[in-house]
């Protein structure tokens, strides 16, 4: 077997568990019952699932300037994807919060 | 059937059922959300059909802007009532749209449908390339090859906020800015530098890869619309200069350069060889200052923004 | 970049044309003011779609076409703030008619 | 990056933190356009690299200062939880009542500092379980899955991981 194949071993594979995050979350937005459960279930299955991807694509990548746009592009997904975990629930909470108030 | 095909099917599919739910979701909220969705599988279309430039500037107008567009507006409308179901009326409209529709677009396809996806011609575009000034096709086609229409479009931005000016005066406050939310603050005061470094760079970019002025201008228009939400950016009062003069900078630009191409006898914006790059450069740079504001103005401005 | 099948070409198409028919019809039987817009930008993607599938037979693709839909985007986004405007100054006209002052009163 | 700790006290000294935030920031800056641009074009990144600083001056981001020695162990951590948290939520997706001990809690804040605060609050969302909604003065209201789960603990190991990342002490136990 040569590195070559090697490699591109690893990445499918990382890209398929990435994938397969990705499905789960799926399936948790379409099963869990409340708002705030489905956003746990996006938050966090998407940020592992862009994880696994975004190693699976700089592993392919071969580059290691492509690499390091990979990695900033997933820093940034995934302090957005933190941020706005939050902050829909908050705006969810206080929109509830509203309208038990009047 | 090949293997190739199946990304393809799965968009396309995606993209009809995506496009289908945002027109009959049974709220209007869901209505909107799914369309920013829809957005953002066009901008995958847009990817997987060769344009990146597009794919760019469909994820940032397409998806973000419209999105905070249409949920301002959904906050002061009614909740809208429930739908009666009219079949009658609904085949009605199915049957016309079908026979029309279909009817226009065999009526075009049947007498050559071998010509609609074969390449007998080539594009006049690649044989002017090097005269252009620019080395990305679509920035040269934009801002040289048919800078009329870039120019006239600068101007359709311009007709809008003037009408958006005009209906503004009965509007009462709405923006509530979210001061409190240390962690929108914070993220905002992360982002925003960076959005303004991203943007620079598309511009840059645009001359000699996908990136360009309305790309750039969108991203630093979604920077100004969170430091608006946020209330750090001050309204932008129509009565400063500094508002209405890069609202207008990017079509004066335009203006002046055609002005000056003509008297120096080379035609209305037909640009000097040797100067082109800098030219566009020069015109691009104030085109995406003007797209920006006016960006910002249409999505988060209001009623202090643009009648003071 | 290479070139894209072309029963891809022709699925996009399709795809482009069933859009159109989509939007119009929402256009017809909807009666939402915000859904009519939405109606009526699926209608304009349909358009771009059209456009960006017949520049993709050449490769590399037509960047004529790419650029005049840049332009259509941001005409695109420009129309539908002017036309959500007019929609809520049409409800604000028609309140403040119905409740016989200019205040308009907030939900 | 340097390690950064000062009292708040002297109005000069202060300035001079937030002109070291900003340095530390405009390198960001200059590292990620070296990125994009593969380090040409700099006639116009010299003056955005310049503007987007300024920006960030008058802006103030939150402070880059981290003590470089914890950050391997603060990414092993986080990583490893944040692994644990996506296989939880698979594994949650696919059982019948998953969400039926969902509740909401307060969690009292150990720390003062308002960087470790909201960055708690932020990935929070990314453990296991947990979902941070908002900040309450001094307390995070948190959304978890299942209340029968540690949650408590969890919370305080990031909290305690983020705090020595960031030099800020914890506060005495009040």
């Amino acid at each position: 077997m040569t590195p070559g194949t090697l490699v591109d071993i690893l990445s499918w594979t990382l890209m398929a568990a990435g994938i397969c995050f990705y499905l789960t979350g799926a399936l948790g937005l379409l099963r869990f019952s409340d708002f705030y459960c489905r956003l746990h279930a996006v938050t966090k299955t998407d940020t592992l699932g862009l994880g696994f991807l975004a190693l699976g694509l700089a592993i392919a990548s071969g580059s290691l300037r492509a690499a390091c746009y990979i990695f900033l592009i997933y820093l940034i997904a995934m302090a957005s994807a933190a941020v706005n975990g939050q902050l829909l629930a908050r705006y969810k909470l206080e929109q509830e919060q509203s309208q038990d108030d009047s | 059937m090949t293997v190739e095909l199946l990304p393809d099917l799965v968009l396309c599919v995606l993209l009809l059922v995506v496009a289908w739910s945002a027109l009959f979701a049974s709220t209007r909220r869901d209505a909107m959300a799914l369309f920013v969705a829809f957005g953002m599988i066009v901008a995958l279309v847009w990817a997987r059909l060769g344009a990146p430039d597009l794919a760019l500037a469909e994820a940032a107008i397409g998806a973000g802007l419209t999105g905070v567009l249409l949920l301002r507006a959904a906050r002061k409308l009614p909740v809208s009532s429930a739908r009666r179901f009219d079949y009658r009326r609904h085949l009605g409209a199915l049957t016309f749209i079908v026979v029309a529709v279909s009817g226009f677009a065999v009526s075009i396809i049947l007498p050559s449908p071998a010509d609609i996806t074969a390449n007998n011609f080539d594009s006049p575009v690649a044989a002017a390339m090097p005269d252009s000034g620019v080395s990305h096709p679509v920035t040269a086609v934009l801002l040289n090859f048919r800078a009329w229409d870039t120019f006239l479009e600068l101007l359709v931005l311009l007709f809008a906020i003037t009408g958006l000016r005009q209906l503004f005066p009965i509007e009462k406050e709405s923006l509530e800015p979210a001061r409190t939310w240390q962690l929108l603050v914070s993220w905002t005061r992360t982002l925003v530098p960076l959005l303004l470094l991203v943007g620079a760079y598309l511009l840059w970019r645009g001359s000699s890869g996908p990136g360009g002025a309305f790309q750039a201008g969108a991203l630093l228009a979604a920077g100004c619309v969170m430091l608006r939400i946020t209330g750090m950016l001050p309204p932008l009062h129509w009565s400063l200069f500094a508002v209405r003069g890069s609202v207008c900078a990017g079509t004066l630009l335009f203006l002046c350069t055609a002005v000056l191409t003509h008297s120096l006898g080379a035609g209305w914006l037909d640009y000097p060889e040797a100067h082109a790059g800098t030219l566009i450069l020069m015109i691009e740079t104030l085109a995406t200052l003007s797209i920006a504001i006016i960006l910002t103005l249409l999505v988060a401005g209001e009623r202090k923004d643009l009648c003071s | 970049m290479s070139s894209l099948a072309a029963n891809s070409i022709i699925l996009y198409l399709l795809v482009a044309v069933a859009l159109v028919m989509l939007g119009l019809y929402g256009l017809l039987v909807l009666k939402d003011p915000i859904r009519r817009l939405i109606a009526i930008n699926i209608m304009g993607s349909g358009t771009f779609l059209t456009m960006i599938a017949f520049a993709r037979r050449q490769d590399p693709p037509d960047p004529i076409l790419h650029a005049l839909v840049v332009t259509g985007l941001v005409v695109a986004i420009s129309a539908t703030a002017f036309a959500l405007r007019l929609i809520l100054a049409a409800r604000e006209s028609r309140e403040a008619a119905a409740s016989g002052s200019t205040e308009t009163e907030d939900e | 990056m340097a390690a950064s700790r000062g009292k708040r006290s002297e109005n000069s000294q202060q300035h001079g933190l937030r002109t070291v935030r900003v340095l530390l920031w405009a390198l960001v800056y200059t590292a990620t356009w070296t990125l994009l641009s593969s380090g040409q074009g700099w006639y116009i990144g010299i003056p955005v690299i310049c503007l987007a600083t300024g920006l960030s001056y008058i802006l103030q981001p939150p402070s880059l200062a981290f003590r470089l020695q914890h950050l391997p162990g603060f990414i092993a951590y986080f990583v490893s939880r944040q692994l644990l948290g996506g296989m939880d939520v698979a594994k949650r997706s696919f059982q019948r009542d998953a969400t039926s001990h969902a509740a909401w809690v307060h969690y009292p804040f150990t720390s003062a500092a308002l960087n470790t605060r909201i960055g708690l609050s932020a990935l929070i969302g990314l453990l296991p379980g947990t979902l941070g909604a908002r900040i309450e003065s001094d307390a995070l209201l948190i959304h978890v899955l299942d209340e029968r789960l540690d949650w408590k603990s969890e919370v305080a190991n990031l909290e305690r991981h983020l705090s020595k990342l960031l030099g800020t002490p914890a506060r005495t136990s009040s």
